[in-house]
C-alpha cells in the first residue's frame, strides 16, 4: 500500500476492493495537502504490530504474582505501577486493574464501541468488537464465559465490567497452582490475552506442560 | 443516541466466535487505517467522542454490517470533510484539489514513539465538586438523547451504587457535538445483575459501568 | 427476544417519507406473497406468533435492510420446511420432489371471501380469572427473554395503569414456540410519556400499550 | 406471474431477481403438492387490492359522525359496530376504536411489526411498516406529527397506541367544521387513510373544497 500509483495490489494483482480505494484515496488526499507523512502511518503500524501486545501486560501480571507490593500499587493505581514497566499511552491513559481470585471472576467488554487496554493488550481481536460479545457477555456473561471454556461455580461472582468511560480495564487473573517454582520470566509467558480481559482462566503448570 | 451500536443486551446475533492465533490485522487496508488515526486526528483535530458519534451515525444496517476499521474509516472521512481539511469531491478523485498548506505540520515517525507512549487523556485536572461519594445510591437518568451519550440504553433508569469516584473527566454528550468539554465527575457504579436484566440473572453477578454526573440522580 | 424489530425508541432511521398516492402494491411478487399468506398458514398450520417469531430471527442487518413481503417470504420458507410442508431442496428446485399429497385439501378460491371476511380471532373463550383490574398500576417485568415476546423492550421495568382489560388471549411468548395457547388477559396499558422517555417528553402524552398478565405485577 | 414456465418477466423481460424466484419456487413447490390453488391466491389479492381499503374504515367514520347511537356503539365495541357496516375479518378480529377530539390526538403504531386494521383500512402503508415511523412516533409524536404537517397545540394530550397484541385499532378523526350539510356519503369522501391513522387532522370543506 506504500505504491499509490496505480489501483491493483500487486501481491495478487487484483482490482482493489471499494474499501481499499478509499483508504488509499485518503491517505493519498491528505499526504498531497502535507496533512500525513506515510513514514509517520507506518510507524504507527509498526508499534501496534510489533511491540505493543499482550506480551506486555503479561509482564504486569508476572510482576503482580511475584511482587506483593507492586501489585499492592497496580490495584491501587493501575497507570502508575503499569507505567513503572515502561507500559503506557493511547487507550491506557487510564488504567483500572481488577483482581480475580477463587470466588470473583472479572470480564471485560465495551458495548458502546470496543474499548480497549491497548498499552498492555495491543489492539483487540475480532471477536471483542463483534456485536455477539458486545451484546451478550453483559447480559448474560456465564453462557458467554461457558462457549469460552470458563465454566464457573455458581456461587462465584461475575463483575462485568463495561468500558464506557476512558478508563481502560485490565484483569489481572489469577495465578494457577503449581508455579511457585517458576521464575517472573517463566509466569509471564502462561499468561494469555484472553486471561487478561477475563474469558479464560489459566491452567496450572503442569496442565499447560509448561514447565516442559 | 439509541442506535445499533448500543448492543448490550442484544438477542440475535448469534455466538462469539474467536479465531484461533488470530493475527494483529487481517488486511493491509486495516493497517492504513490504523496507522492514520493518529495523523488525521492532529490533522483536523477530533476528540474520540466526536471520532464516536460519526460511526454511531452511520445508520444501522450499515454499521452492523461493516468492520471496525470501515467504522474508523467512515469516521475519518467525515470528520476531514466536517473540519474542512478535505472535500468529498477530492476523497473521490483520490488527489488533493488545492495548495499543499504551510500552516499544519504533519506528525512525523519521529514523534509516532512519543505520542502512542503518551497518548491522550480525557482526564480534566480542574477542582469540581462531585456530585456523589461512594457509597451512594443512584438512580441513572432516563433520557433518549439523539446526540451521542456513553450512558447505554441498559442502564437508564436502573438502581446502581457509587463504587468509585474516577475523578473529573470530558463529558462526551457536550464534547462529541462541539458544545465544550463541560468538566465532570465520573464514576464507577454498580448494578446487580438482576436489576438490569431481571430475575433470570445471577444474584451474584454486577455489572460495573463508568457514569458521569449528569446522567445520575441520588436515589 | 430483544431484537432489530423491536423498534420504539429508536435513533437513527431517519425521517418518515410517506409516498403521495401510494399503490397498494409496488411489485408483483408483493402480491403473490400476499395472497400465499393464507393457503400457507392453512397448508402446514402456524399461528401469526410463529409467524412473528421466524421474521424476529432474520438477523439484525437481514431485517432491517428487508421490506415487508420480504420479512412475510422468509417467514413462509421458513415455517413450510418446520412443519414438514416442503424441502429446503424442493424451494431451491423450484418443484416438489414428492407426490402430492391427498390428505390436505388446499384453500380453494370460492373460500377466500368467507375467510378473509372472518378470520382468526386470538381471542379465547375461556373463563379465567384476571389479575387486574381497570385503574390498577402495575410495573411491567424487566424480563428480556431470548424467545418472542410482545412485551417492547421500551416499556420493562416501567410503571403503567390498566386502562380496560381486553379479555382473554393467546399468549405469543409460548405460542411462538409451540408451548401451548397459555390463556390469560390482556389488557390496554397506558403509560405517561415522560414515564417511558423522560423529561424531555411532553407531560400531556401517553403511550397505551396492549400487554398480558405474565408481563406485569401489581406496583 | 401466473406464468410458471418461465424465470422471465414477460412484461419487460428481465431477468426475474432474487426474490421473485423464491415467491415463485414457494407457490409452484406448493401448487404441486396440491397445497396451493394458486386461484385462491389470485382471489385474496383481489379482495385487498379493490375491496378492502381506506373507503371502508371512511363508512364507518361517516356513520359514526351522523349517527350518535352508532358512534356509542362503535366507541364501546368497534368490532360490533363495524361489523354493521359489513367490514370485518382478517387483521380486524377485535376492533377498537378511539375518538380524537378538540383536545385529544390519538395515532396508531406497531412498534413491533406492522399491525393494522385491514378491513377499515386496507394493507398498510409503506411508511407505516418502515422503521423510522415504527422507532420514532412512539416516543417523539409530535415531531413526526409536524412532518406530516400536523401541529398541535402544546395543550392537546397526545395518545399513541402501540399494536402490541391482537387488538387493532382505528382513530375516529374529528369531524371538520363547515360539514353540518353533508350527507353521510358526502361525507364519507372527506375522510382520509392518515386520517384514521391520526397522522392527518382532517381540513374543513371549505379549505379542502369538496362541496365544489
Amino acid at each position: 500500500m506504500s505504491d499509490h500509483d496505480h489501483n491493483h495490489d500487486h501481491a495478487n494483482s487484483r482490482p482493489l476492493t471499494d474499501v481499499e480505494l478509499r483508504v488509499k484515496a485518503l491517505e493519498q488526499v491528505l499526504t498531497e495537502k502535507g496533512l500525513v507523512d506515510p513514514s509517520a502511518v507506518d510507524a504507527l503500524i509498526e508499534t501496534y504490530e510489533t511491540k505493543v501486545g499482550p506480551h506486555n501486560g503479561a509482564q504486569v501480571v508476572a510482576r503482580a504474582w511475584t511482587d506483593p507490593e507492586y501489585k499492592k500499587r497496580l490495584l491501587i493505581n493501575g497507570t502508575e505501577a503499569i507505567a513503572e514497566l515502561g507500559y503506557s499511552g493511547i487507550q491506557g491513559e487510564d488504567m483500572v486493574v481488577v483482581e480475580n481470585t477463587s470466588n470473583i471472576h472479572n470480564v471485560l467488554v465495551c458495548t458502546l464501541c470496543s474499548c480497549y487496554p491497548w498499552p498492555t493488550l495491543g489492539l483487540p481481536p475480532v471477536w471483542y468488537k463483534s456485536a455477539p460479545y458486545r451484546s451478550r457477555v453483559v447480559s448474560q456473561p456465564r453462557e458467554v464465559l461457558k462457549e469460552f471454556g470458563v465454566e464457573l461455580d455458581k456461587n462465584t461472582e461475575v463483575r462485568v465490567w463495561d468500558s464506557t468511560a476512558e478508563l481502560r480495564y485490565m484483569v489481572l487473573p489469577e495465578r494457577p497452582q503449581g508455579t511457585e517454582l517458576l521464575s517472573e520470566n517463566e509466569l509471564s509467558s502462561l499468561v494469555t490475552r484472553d486471561s487478561m480481559i477475563g474469558v479464560e482462566v489459566l491452567k496450572t503448570a503442569e496442565s499447560q506442560g509448561v514447565s516442559e | 443516541m439509541n442506535g445499533a451500536h448500543d448492543l448490550g443486551g442484544m438477542h440475535g446475533f448469534g455466538n462469539v466466535n474467536p479465531e484461533q492465533n488470530e493475527p494483529v490485522f487481517h488486511e493491509e487496508w486495516e493497517k492504513r487505517v490504523l496507522g492514520l488515526f493518529v495523523p488525521v486526528s492532529a490533522a483536523g483535530p477530533f476528540c474520540v467522542d466526536e471520532f464516536r458519534a460519526r460511526i454511531e451515525r452511520m445508520g444501522a444496517t450499515n454499521y452492523l454490517s461493516t468492520s471496525y476499521y470501515e467504522h474508523w474509516l467512515h469516521a475519518f472521512e467525515t470528520l476531514a470533510v466536517e473540519k474542512g481539511v478535505v472535500t468529498k469531491e477530492e476523497l473521490k478523485a483520490g488527489k488533493s484539489f488545492t495548495p499543499r498548506g504551510e500552516s499544519m505540520p504533519p506528525v512525523l515517525a519521529k514523534d509516532v514513539p512519543y505520542i502512542s507512549s503518551h497518548g491522550s487523556s480525557a482526564r480534566i485536572d480542574k477542582a469540581i465538586t462531585p456530585k456523589f461519594k461512594a457509597g451512594n445510591l443512584v438512580m441513572v437518568n432516563n433520557n433518549h438523547p439523539e446526540h451521542h451519550t456513553r450512558c447505554p440504553r441498559y442502564a437508564r433508569d436502573k438502581l446502581g451504587s457509587i463504587e468509585k469516584d474516577n475523578g473529573v473527566f470530558v463529558f462526551p454528550d457536550t464534547a462529541a457535538h462541539g458544545q465544550g468539554d463541560s468538566p465532570q465527575h465520573c464514576y464507577s457504579v454498580r448494578f446487580d445483575a438482576q436489576e438490569l436484566w431481571g430475575s433470570e440473572a445471577s444474584e451474584k453477578d454486577s455489572v460495573y459501568i463508568d457514569l458521569w454526573d449528569d446522567y445520575l440522580t441520588l436515589a
